[in-house]
């Protein structure tokens, strides 16, 4: 891990991509914190106000700050990018990995027919599909981004760990009789860290652009605010003309996202790098 | 949890005899397996787990033997393999039953609204990858240099903005009086081809501003990584000329990649690509109908259109398998 | 004196990096007569293959420059021809031969596609014509059905079978000098020797002049008229095969002859190995680069590096060469 | 190094007709192959790529299952041992692969690498065991000061030591050397090979060394096996191998390694069937189609495995071979 560090300090981009984050992540610790964003639903002026010294961004319909609602919904933000992240790459790798591990067995056929079957089922109908079992649960959304973003990180450990597995230094492993689960998890696994890293970069952009669109129909997030529900109210006001909503829930999402695919690609570039030299 | 022990180990048993099979069974095997396993997590979520309507169709404090008489109608008292069975009969015969919200029979719904979809969604599939394509093999062309960093400058900020955003933006831009105000805002009176231009140019260019980055970073790669093959500096040393590397060379050798990827898009824009586009635009494709299934609860039209996609993507992957074999001689002949 | 078909003269490769540019390739210059093989030889990392890229201008990673005194092929000097006329010469005057078989042929295009195109590529016109010289070309070099070998793919063909393949699309125009490099490496003994055999075949019937680069000494010995030694970017001793293997001058040769384990009907004695190990490219040592492993060193070989001076045809750059 | 004969009661490594076939017996790696490794000895296997030296040296690790034949370590069979007994056999039998920067774990040091073999098979204590690592770090000619590196961080012989280091850690009585020094440079080969005949004098360790090079054969094996299309041709001790070699495989690779005559054109049939094993008759002699001194009876049967005779009593049954130019009564008169 250490010189991709290196590798990534070097490549202004990705640092560019990284402080971003950090600026989001810093926001968003402060609401958790509830030192920011707290006032979020509390109407505190007109219908519409335009940007003034008390409302940075204006209000909504309802008169809620836009900007408060705005800070908030980073924490939102951060909030279903991590959860989601986190156990599905957890979920991917683990599986991907016991794939790998044991190609074309029964045990591999059955995670590729799993993979294959949540591939196929419609996304935003299998979030509607969970939405109804759950009952407008708190995590029904969540619930339903990680049993489906785990496959195409599967899908790349799987091939990663074949592609290892017949690398001499796990057969010196399996010579002196080390069982398979301290195989995989000391020698192959560690080798797979930066396709792991890449990968959570990417699902996290997925999270955040599906919470957007699942707000907007409905399925998203129940209580509290977040950039995809202040979405879903602009496209009325939009056509009313008024911008405040849209522009600041669309802006801070593009940053974001910005952030994050600047920091993906700086990563694939450095571990394509390092792949060429081992 | 019995039920699932059991499973799997009949499957350890299946497993070994069903690997002798020859390669062609075994995909049709696997195919099959994958559209009843999407059928029957689909049926589990949609009506084990789903809404139960009885009680909307009946009025105030009913007697047993009134909601006893309901159940029956709907079939909710037959076991739950039973429904399945019929829900996998309705499957193969294309005859959903009538849906709750509008009592229109489910296959003429879905007949109907298809065609529009596909018109809706095609150009955009087409001038997506296209375009794609041809901005990607530009990158690598130009590598290291302006273009290459403006394309991929490009590609990086299409891939942060939320399909929501393009779809309001472009909305709001060509749509309202705010902006340029020369498309409609919603509406498919569509009986030609200048009026089908003019209501599919706005979300045609949404999908194309939404799938252009993605599409452009995976085929920049692609490109990229098969012009840093060995081949293709051996071939420079024979006095190949950089157009015959990238026309011939590079691209017969990233077709299959390319064509995976054409292969899975096709289900994923046709259903959720249109979803919010036809919801936004108004637009009575099918995901219009799947967008006020969603938001009404309308079953029947949920397992059709759950059931329909997951045909569909395991043709997609059984098919994909067989260009494998058409395309690239490695694998045909190995 | 036989007419020097390629003269290369005090050709110099370095690539910036991180830390400053690194020289590769430092005041290399000889030259290859008509119908002979001069072989190439030296340890990996020693520059052979970027010496044979850069004589051919096809360097494979940006941020390498080359400057030299000119590249001579047939007189006319390759550095100073733009791309379009550079490759019109490549593969038609000079052509290569590559290590890796397996990955250095196209493996969507069947063999006689790919052969055909060059031939197409460098004036014949007419698929007829064109096929008919590739067909030629595979039987040129021994093999007795070509056009089961035509139609084959790359993958569907034996190690040894590729590259003779590779040969026969480097050889079909006939060029006036073919770069091999590490043709056999990748092979069995017995396929390696039927490579080296078509190599020598094509050599006497079309005065083909050969740079064939190798790290194995016993190839080098057979087949070659003149040896070049070369480490980290020098070359430290130029001479027959011959007088290499009875009494090398410079230390280093002296030393990767001692290294070669012998083959004999008694037990040899134990193996002699130079001590030290190849410097890295990034931290090459002042002076001659061989100075720190060499026991002949003296304080000059370490700041000043030797010019190479030559006496009846052998050429050495050291200050206390061998006797 | 002597080569006086020791007989203790077994020898230390000793196959018997081992078989070992890949996709389910469609081809055939190693057929009835048999020879033995004595105590402190180094036999040579030797062949062309493809001809199954690499799948013997895995089965002997079980990390191959073979079809037939047995594998006695110390009289053992290898197949038929207990977990206890495996572990024990496991310890004593260690291997180093062709090549370096593949055969080190990438992202543990070396300290932890060489550390792995000892807290697996649980030998001496913590102390006891970083004394041992730096002890062998000695031997194979490295300072301690590696121990906290990546193997990134070394040059390929440097890696090749540290592997070579981590194969003696557990103090073996065999080593596999599959093809260890065949991609290293020649100087650095030579310091290795140095090595090794260090390590064959000052320990007495076993070897099993396979290469595809008579010459590096010849530098370092006691005795040599010669093997063709999976099969055995013959074994013998490596003088009298290298100056009367008997099967005319042998004399073939003599000629070849040592280049001083120009080799046979081989004949077309050898040259168009690529080399590895995919149409073996069993009826006939393996070696029948590319061989020299071909006669009718070597199309027919497959020879057996016999013994030539010596007249002095030290060389008896260390010399056989399989080839119809040998019968019981062939008496050497050396």
């Amino acid at each position: 891990m250490e010189s991709v560090w290196q590798r990534l300090r070097s490549d202004g981009y990705g640092m560019l991509g990284f402080y971003i984050i950090a600026v989001f992540a810093l926001a968003a610790l402060l609401v958790w914190s509830g030192l920011l964003g707290q006032s979020w639903a509390v109407v505190s002026g007109g219908r519409w106000e335009s940007i003034s010294s008390t409302h940075w961004f204006g209000t909504n319909l309802l008169g809620q700050d836009i900007l408060q609602r705005t800070l908030f919904s980073s924490a939102t933000a951060f909030e279903v990018g991590l959860s989601v992240t986190i156990l599905s790459t957890l979920l991917g790798t683990v599986l991907g990995a016991l794939a790998g591990w044991f190609r074309s067995s029964w045990l591999d056929e059955l995670i590729l027919w799993v993979k294959g079957v949540l591939d196929s089922i419609p996304f935003y109908l299998f979030a509607a599909a969970i939405a109804f079992a759950l009952q407008g649960n708190r995590w029904a959304m969540h619930l339903a981004m990680v049993i489906t973003f785990w496959t195409t990180t599967a899908r790349i450990i799987r091939g990663e760990v074949i592609r290892l597995k017949q690398r001499e230094f796990v057969e010196a492993a399996r010579a002196i009789g080390l069982p398979p689960r301290t195989i995989i998890f000391r020698h192959v696994l560690p080798n797979t860290s930066h396709i792991v890293l890449v990968q959570a970069t990417i699902v996290f952009v997925a999270a955040i652009k599906t919470e957007v669109i699942l707000s907007f129909l409905g399925l998203g997030i129940q209580n509290g605010v977040s950039w995809g529900l202040m979405l879903a109210e602009s496209s009325q006001e939009v056509l009313a003309g008024h911008f405040g909503n849209f522009a600041a829930a669309s802006i801070a999402l593009f940053l974001l996202l910005v952030g994050f695919n600047l920091l993906a690609d700086s990563l694939q570039d450095a571990m394509d790098k390092r792949r060429s030299v081992s | 949890m019995v039920v699932i022990s059991c499973a799997l180990l009949i499957w350890k048993i299946v497993y070994k005899p069903m690997n002798k099979l020859p390669y062609f069974v075994r995909r049709l095997l696997f195919g099959t397996a994958l559209v009843l396993g999407v059928t029957f997590i689909s049926f589990l979520l949609m009506v084990h787990f789903g809404p139960d309507k009885t009680y909307e169709l009946i009025g105030k404090n009913p007697t047993e033997q009134q909601i006893a008489e309901v159940r029956h109608a709907l079939g909710y008292d037959r076991s739950f393999l039973l429904r399945y069975g019929s829900y996998l009969r309705e499957l193969v015969t294309l005859d959903f039953g009538l849906s709750d919200s509008s009592g229109e029979k489910v296959s003429s719904m879905l007949a109907r609204s298809l065609p529009i979809s596909l018109l809706l969604v095609v150009p955009g599939f087409v001038l997506g990858n296209g375009l794609g394509l041809i901005l990607g093999m530009l990158a690598v062309w130009y590598r290291g240099r302006w273009l290459d960093r403006l394309v991929t400058g490009a590609s990086v900020a299409g891939m942060s903005v939320s399909f929501l955003i393009i779809i309001i933006g472009l909305q709001v831009l060509l749509c309202t009086p705010h902006g340029l105000n020369l498309f409609p805002v919603r509406g498919w009176q569509v009986d030609g081809l200048a009026s089908y231009l003019f209501y599919v140019t706005v979300p045609t260019l949404a999908l194309v501003l939404v799938t252009l980055g993605y599409n452009t970073r995976y085929y920049r790669a692609i490109i990229a990584d098969e012009s840093e093959r060995e081949h293709i500096h051996a071939l420079k040393a024979y006095g190949a000329t950089p157009y015959e590397l990238m026309l011939k060379h590079v691209l017969k050798n990233s077709l299959v990649p390319i064509l995976t990827r054409l292969m899975f898009s096709v289900p994923l824009v046709l259903i959720s690509g249109s979803l919010l586009l036809e919801s936004y635009f108004g637009i009575p494709g099918i995901g219009q109908v799947t967008f006020d299934a969603i938001t009404s609860g309308d079953q029947p039209v949920l397992k059709a259109v759950i059931g329909l996609t997951g045909v569909l993507f395991a043709l997609a992957l059984t098919v994909n398998d067989f260009l494998y074999k058409v395309v690239d001689p490695r694998v045909a002949r190995s | 004196m036989n007419t020097a078909v390629l003269e290369v003269r005090d050709l110099n490769l370095s690539i910036d990096s991180s830390n400053g540019p690194h020289q590769l390739l430092d005041g290399v210059s000889f030259s290859i007569n008509a119908g002979e093989t001069t072989g190439l030889v030296g340890e990996s990392g020693c520059g052979k293959s970027m010496t044979a890229l850069a004589i051919l201008g096809v360097l494979p990673a940006t941020g390498m420059t080359i400057r030299s005194a000119g590249i001579m092929l047939n007189g006319e000097d390759l550095t100073a021809l733009n791309h379009a006329q550079r490759r019109r010469v490549l593969g038609q005057d000079i052509s290569m031969v590559f290590q890796q078989p397996a990955t250095a042929l196209d493996p969507v295009f069947t063999l006689g596609q790919q052969i055909a195109a060059t031939v197409h590529r460098h004036g014949i016109s007419g698929r007829k014509a064109c096929r008919q010289t590739m067909l030629e070309s595979l039987e040129l070099v021994g093999f007795s059905q070509p056009e089961k070998i035509a139609a084959a793919y790359p993958h569907e063909l034996s190690g040894g079978m590729r590259q003779l393949s590779m040969i026969a699309m480097a050889t079909v125009c006939k060029p006036a000098v073919l770069i091999a490099d590490e043709p056999t490496t990748a092979l069995d003994v017995s396929t390696q020797l039927m490579i080296l055999q078509q190599l020598k075949r094509l050599q006497t019937e079309y005065k083909t002049a050969i740079l064939l680069i190798s790290h194995d000494l016993n190839i080098i010995r057979q087949c070659c008229h003149t040896v070049l030694v070369m480490y980290c970017g020098r070359l430290l001793e130029s001479t027959d095969p011959e007088s290499l293997f009875s009494h090398p001058r410079h230390p280093y040769s002296a030393g990767l002859l001692g290294c070669i384990p012998k083959l004999s009907a008694t037990r040899p004695p134990p193996i002699n190995a130079i001590a030290g190990q190849v410097p890295a490219l990034t931290d090459l040592p002042p002076g001659c680069h061989f100075a720190p492993r060499c026991d002949r060193a003296i304080a000059q070989c370490r700041h000043t590096a030797p010019e190479p001076e030559s006496d009846n045809g052998r050429t050495v750059a050291c200050f206390r060469p061998m006797p | 190094m002597t080569s006086q004969r020791t007989h203790p009661a077994h020898p230390l490594l000793e196959l018997r007709n081992l078989s070992i076939s890949f996709r389910d017996r469609r081809q055939i790696a190693v057929d009835r192959v048999s020879f033995s490794v004595l105590k402190g000895q180094t036999l040579g296997l030797v062949g062309a790529s493809g001809a199954g030296k690499s799948s013997v040296a895995r089965a002997i690790l079980r990390l191959v299952q073979a079809d037939g034949g047995e594998i006695l370590f110390k009289g053992e069979d290898i197949h038929r041992m207990k977990s206890q007994q495996l572990m024990a056999a496991r310890q004593r039998i260690q291997i180093v692969f062709q090549e370096p920067s593949r055969s080190l774990s990438p992202k543990r040091t070396v300290a932890e690498s060489l550390l792995e073999p000892l807290q697996h098979f649980a030998i001496g204590s913590p102390t006891e065991r970083s004394r041992k690592v730096k002890k062998i770090l000695l031997t194979v000619g490295l300072d301690h000061d590696v121990l906290h590196h990546y193997p990134h961080q070394f040059s390929t012989g440097q890696k090749q030591r540290i592997a070579i280091a981590r194969a003696l850690v557990t103090k073996p009585d065999l080593v596999i050397a599959d093809e260890a020094v065949s991609s290293l440079d020649v100087s650095v080969q030579a310091q290795i090979l140095q090595l090794i005949q260090t390590l064959q004098a000052e320990y007495g360790i076993a070897f099993l060394f396979i290469s595809h090079d008579l010459a590096v054969i010849r530098q370092i094996a006691d005795g040599v096996a010669v093997m063709y299309r999976g099969q055995l041709l013959e074994q013998a001790p490596a003088d009298t191998f290298f100056s009367q070699p008997a099967h005319p495989y042998s004399r073939l690779l003599l000629s070849l390694a040592s280049l001083d005559e120009p080799s046979p054109v081989l004949n077309h049939q050898q040259q168009l069937n690529p080399d590895g094993i995919t149409n073996h008759r069993p009826s006939a002699c393996v070696y029948s189609a590319g061989c020299a001194e071909v006669m009718p009876v070597c199309g027919q049967s497959e020879p057996a495995r016999i013994e030539i005779k010596y007249k002095n009593q030290n060389m008896r049954g260390s010399h056989c071979v399989r080839c119809h130019l040998y019968d019981e009564t062939n008496i050497n008169e050396t």
